[in-house]
């Protein structure tokens, strides 16, 4: 129903955006949760990264965030009490390893300086992506760098590659970068990366209606984007102060889904419950996190009741 | 000096100042023009200029940058400043007089307070938020925590540079400890004080984009922080350039005040 | 005219402003960790409403001496009593005029002779008429609304004079108050400061470097030693407990003679000066 | 006063700042050990002993953290604030007593430092990047940018405060304008230099994290900005701990040195 | 003792130290807009090796005089010439000692003597044996390395002295030098200063309120009127030059008449004063 406890107080939501081009935004911007559930004081925060998103969460100051799978799955060792109701996007070739001129494959990183940001879904895919080829990622120099701060360092000649996402990753390329791997290939490996919706458990426990509501509006976004591009881009847009014609080129390297395809079993059906546990271990490899908790910490994370809800309704 | 002395040194001032403004803007031009560096990094003076206009008008059903015009940027930034300055004004300088009178306290406190100012507002800022929430509480917060020191310690280091013998007079003239520190030592230190004041100020300036790392919009540096993000490094530099000129005019400002409450500044 | 200072204000400790010193002794240390014996042993006790004048050579410790009865620094031996009680710490009882001028910058002339009135708590409307009264004490009525960076040395002097008498303090402790002044003004000034103290009979310690001075203004004379200042000569003086003042005074073979001793204590004291050893055969 | 005196005052000191510090983690541990807040963002002191144990020990055939022991981290950061606060004096003194003598300059220059020292080192920091790469001397610069205002201010306001027959007497005993500066302002101005070293050196500590955001490892703020990232709270708590640590030890260095070069503080 | 300074130092400037004043006016503007009229209008020519002393009340512009002479201040109207050459800025071959102490804190007692001689690169062997001989010269060799807050404040009077003398300049300016020295220090300091006066014949402007001190030492004595300051008398002296010093000059009643004389024109110019009109009835 979403109309609150009926005695005129409205009860608050507070949702951590990133400016990521994805149905996130555009929910934001035309307004649609807001009038999905009037009895909700819903209130967006913008955040830099989901590194500060798991911090808010562990402070107790939000409901609903958005953060990449990699951060997800160290809140989660963490433990913050959070579950993932919905997949945003799964990233694609919007983020991938661009490497200056005669770097020809990943082998040939080995004694060079790349640069990603740290404790990023691209920081983890860029590990994998070394894991898969064989080399160890000491052998390489991995220095933490944002993605502005990347644009600098390419355009100064002082990296030799950087693993990011658009739209670095693009003015990389207009800078003569080539693409050795992207997202896509590191998940066709088994390595999927996602930004990922977390509610923490104690609103999903208390509003169900009210995440469902969300995921309804959030599965609206993607249906737009199929259906009526140009007007998706406009508000995602508005919000970046980008043109909409850069939105869709940048939204063209992640993927998007609908409660129905999510609903399913590669996804919160089964799949993302094993990419957490997966990722987890893999971020203890990597010694970015001290301790795994058990699978089912992981698997137990995963909320499909509101994507199952929505696709059935 | 005569009134009309006072106008044409002023005025000359001001052409100087003009020249700087241009000379500076020329140089960028010139740079940008020749395309020295990436445009990403340093975008040309006419897509800033088009920013600018983009951020105070409603253009493409869109109102200024993300959602808000600039003075509501600004506005929203300056609502923390002020609070967080004035905090710093009405608590360092106690804080300081206390400090600087009271042997005990300062042994203690002294330490903490140069400890607290030389930690990053980045590696403390998440300590904030669990403490005072995510809105502008937290944000208030640091920007009083970067602003109390320079107070502070001026206040400290002006009374400890007090004439004793102003000090003494006052006692043997009937002043109690407390009038003392209110009708001596406080007079006393105005110069100190409003070094520390200015320092103060700029420092919460260059703490405003940290400060609006989380749940800054609206605000000018929330807004320099995501924007730089996607590579809209124009954005950026006009939120930068505004900031930096509101800075210089407070500065200016202060300097006015300055010369005004302490005319004998340098004649004792 | 009435006495200036008669408007409202009783003196803070009306009587009880005996001076007593026994076996003060002040030592300085300097940063190379040698010890300056500045001034001491010295005893003196002083009967209230004295008014003791103060000469010895430049460097013997006067000012030593003052401050340590305005409580301004504690004695490395011996002790000082006002009124029977251990000094420890200035008081508005005991008001002070230094060597150097030390007013307030950010304060007007008015305002700093009003700051002590203020600090206690008098009316504002008697405030402007002691201020007034005093002001035109040391005749600087007109420029009672400038700062004092705006005025001479002489003139800080006399602001620093008035601030202290508006006061009112039971023991007046002055440090070379007239040394800036010209003759007139300074005569004018010694006629007012006896007048105020004939009036009030507040105990006065007065340094100065003019024997002349202290013999017209002291009931007592006392002649320091160069460093460390002891008393050398310590002499009743009786012309400002007359009623006579002015020429009548200082033309009387008496009080040519006082001066004329007085100076001869000084003469010899010059001679024992350790510090230049070799003028003693000049 | 004796040398017994001066001891039983410094161990009475010592007393009071340890017993500060037991107090502190006192609390510490007891919030931590309650669970007030969530260990993400408050982690234990025992969590953070253990983490400061690892980073001097080969633990897990693993070097410290992040590859390099403590003191290595805290060198590489030590060496970039040497290098940006020396700077920052080198350049500042002469600056803010060129700026104090000069007119013209004063009116270009003033504004210009007011600007350059109210910018968010966040929002510019590429542009440093992208003027002397992505090594130590972008980091350096920033440091130096942070440290130069505080010293140049109060260069500026110690000059405007200093005795004018000072001044005059230096004159008119044969001293040159520039013997003047150097034999009469800048001993003048000692006291305030010394306050604007300690502002200085306490900006550029806390401006520590903000310069090793990119490529800061090995260096104790990039340390605690990758391990923030990571949620490693108790890494990132133990890296703040040693910046304040050494900030506070640095300052009471000053302090005493300050003491012993200003002695007339306060008597003149 | 050989003359102090003899040691290798030359005056700056040997001759042409001569003094002319003309139409000099001084007003200073305070905050709120008013004006005060301080000196002048002054004209006054000064021959080389004069030794002008300038009495007048306090506050009727004898620093303001000085500073202009020094080069501290420009005159609002008028010019001052030294030596043939507009003053617009101070020099060395003007040396001033100030009214109000103004040592360097941060430069012991022998380093302040020394500041000038080592602004002008005067070696320091040379420098060290000047420093001590002037040091002498005001009775402080006892006290080279101390620092000036640890002196009283004649000896930082003294050290002033010291510290110009030693710089030798061709034209020395004294704000009150002696105001704060007891009585014998101030003679003997008299005594030295004549005495350099008389071997390099250094032209002297000399500030004063004893005018025993003006007839003593002065060639010439100027006596100035309240505010704002205007010549009332200018009388030739020849004591100074005569041959003798000391009591033998001080009895001499051509000294006690011109004495008496100097101080009669600073009484009628006292009754004038407009600071104090209620005075005048007194
Ligand atoms: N900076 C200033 N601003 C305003 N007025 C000033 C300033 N300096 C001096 N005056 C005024 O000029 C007049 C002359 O001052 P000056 O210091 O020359 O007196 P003086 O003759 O040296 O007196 P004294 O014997 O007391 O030292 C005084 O009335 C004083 O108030
Ligand atoms: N803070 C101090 N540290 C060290 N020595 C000091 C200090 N204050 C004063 N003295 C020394 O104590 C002695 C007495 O000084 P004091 O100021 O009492 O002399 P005075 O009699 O007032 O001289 P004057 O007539 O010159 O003012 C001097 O030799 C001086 O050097
Ligand atoms: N696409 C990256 C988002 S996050 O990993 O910083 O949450
Ligand atoms: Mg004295
Ligand atoms: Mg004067």
């Amino acid at each position: 129903d979403g109309d609150g406890n009926g005695d005129g107080k409205k009860i608050p939501l507070t949702i951590a955006y990133q400016n990521i081009p994805n149905g996130d935004l555009v929910v934001k911007n035309s307004g649609w949760l807001e009038k999905a559930l009037p009895g909700y004081e819903i209130e967006w925060k913008l955040f830099d990264s989901g590194g500060s998103v798991n911090e808010a969460f562990a402070g107790g100051s939000i409901d609903i965030g958005l953060a990449g799978s990699s951060p997800v799955s160290r809140g989660l060792s963490a433990p913050i009490a959070y579950k993932v109701p919905w997949i945003h996007d799964v990233i694609g070739s919007a983020e991938a390893l661009a490497v200056q001129d005669g770097i020809t494959s990943i082998t040939d990183l080995v004694g060079k300086k790349v640069a990603v940001p740290f404790a990023s879904t691209a920081h983890y895919s860029l590990l994998a992506a070394l894991e898969t080829a064989g080399v160890d990622p000491t052998t390489v120099d991995i220095i933490d760098a944002e993605p502005d701060a990347i644009a600098a360092a390419w355009s100064q000649g002082s990296i030799d590659a950087a693993y990011v996402w658009n739209p670095v990753l693009a003015q990389l390329v207009s800078e003569g970068a080539t693409i050795l791997t992207d997202s896509a290939d590191v998940a066709a490996s088994g390595k999927t990366t996602y930004d990922l919706a977390v509610v923490s458990t104690k609103f999903a426990t208390d509003h169900p209606e009210a995440v469902q509501e969300w995921v309804a509006q959030q599965s609206r976004a993607v249906e737009l984007y199929r259906s009526d591009p140009d007007t998706w881009a406009k508000a995602v847009g508005a919000e970046l102060s980008l043109d909409p014609v850069e939105v869709l080129d940048q939204a063209a390297g992640l993927i998007f889904l609908t409660a129905e395809e999510q609903a399913g079993p590669e996804y919160l059906g089964g799949g993302l419950g094993t990419n957490l546990v997966a990722t987890a271990s893999f971020n203890l490899e990597a010694k970015s996190i001290d301790a795994v908790l058990d699978k089912d910490a992981y698997l137990s994370a995963v909320y499909p009741d509101a994507v199952d809800a929505v696709a059935k309704g | 000096m005569s009134t009309d002395l006072i106008w044409r040194r002023r005025i000359g001032d001001l052409a100087l100042r003009l020249g700087a403004v241009a000379v500076f803007f020329g140089l960028w031009w010139f740079v940008t023009d020749r395309g020295v560096w990436s445009e990403i990094v340093v975008p040309k003076p006419s897509s800033v200029w088009e920013r600018f206009i983009q951020s105070v008008t409603v253009h493409d059903d869109v109102r200024g940058l993300s959602g808000y015009f600039l003075w509501e940027h600004l506005w929203a930034s300056a609502w923390r400043l002020i609070r967080g300055v004035g905090w710093a004004i009405v608590i360092g300088i106690p804080l300081g007089l206390l400090l600087a009178t009271s042997r005990p306290v300062r042994v203690v406190l002294e330490p903490v307070i140069s400890f607290i100012r030389s930690l990053p507002p980045l590696a403390y800022f998440s300590l904030l938020i669990i403490w005072f929430g995510i809105e502008d509480a937290s944000k208030v917060w640091l920007l009083f925590l970067a602003a109390l020191a320079p107070i502070a310690l001026s206040v400290i280091s002006g009374v400890e540079g007090v004439r004793t013998d102003w000090v003494e007079a006052a006692r043997s003239l009937g002043a109690s400890r407390l009038q003392v520190v209110g009708h001596t030592l406080l007079p006393a230190i105005l110069p100190e004080l409003f070094t520390g004041l200015r320092l103060s100020i700029g420092f919460a300036f260059s703490t405003i984009v940290a400060a609006e790392t989380v749940d800054g919009i609206p605000g000018i540096g929330g807004l320099a922080w995501s924007t730089k993000k996607f590579l809209q490094t124009d954005v950026a530099i006009m939120c930068v350039l505004v900031i930096g000129v509101c800075a210089v005019g407070i500065d200016l400002l202060i300097r006015t005040l300055e010369r005004r409450l302490v005319p004998w500044k340098g004649r004792v | 005219m009435s006495a200036p200072g008669l408007a409202g204000l009783t003196p803070s400790a009306p009587t009880a402003s005996r001076l007593v010193l026994t076996g003060v002794e002040q030592r300085f240390r300097a940063k190379d960790g040698s010890t300056t014996h500045a001034l001491g042993p010295l005893d003196l006790d002083v009967v209230d409403g004295s008014f003791l004048a103060v000469v010895g050579p430049s460097g013997c410790g006067k000012s030593t001496l003052l401050r340590l009865v305005a409580g301004f620094a504690q004695p490395t031996a011996g002790s000082v009593e006002v009124g029977g009680r251990v000094v420890d710490g200035p008081s508005p009882d005991r008001g002070v005029v230094f060597q150097q001028p030390n007013l307030y910058p950010w304060l007007s002339v008015a305002e700093n002779v009003a700051f002590g009135l203020k600090m206690r708590h008098v009316p504002r409307a008697e405030r402007r008429a002691i201020v007034a009264e005093h002001l035109e004490l040391v005749g600087l009525a007109d420029v009672a609304s400038r700062r004092p960076y705006e005025l001479s040395g002489g003139m800080q002097q006399r602001v620093q004079l008035a601030r202290v008498l508006a006061n009112r303090p039971s023991v007046v402790l002055m440090d070379e108050p007239f040394a800036a002044l010209d003759a007139i003004t300074r005569e004018r000034l010694q006629d007012e400061l006896l007048r105020i103290w004939r009036t009030h009979r507040t105990t006065v310690v007065f340094i100065t470097h003019s024997v002349d001075e202290a013999v017209y203004l002291g009931t007592r004379v006392l002649v320091m030693s160069p460093r460390p200042g002891t008393i050398v000569a310590d002499e009743p003086v009786t012309f400002s407990t007359s009623d006579q003042a002015g020429d009548a005074v200082r033309d009387d073979p008496a009080f040519i003679e006082q001066r004329r001793r007085i100076s001869a204590h000084l003469r010899p004291a010059r001679n024992q000066n350790p510090q230049n050893p070799q003028k003693e055969s000049a």
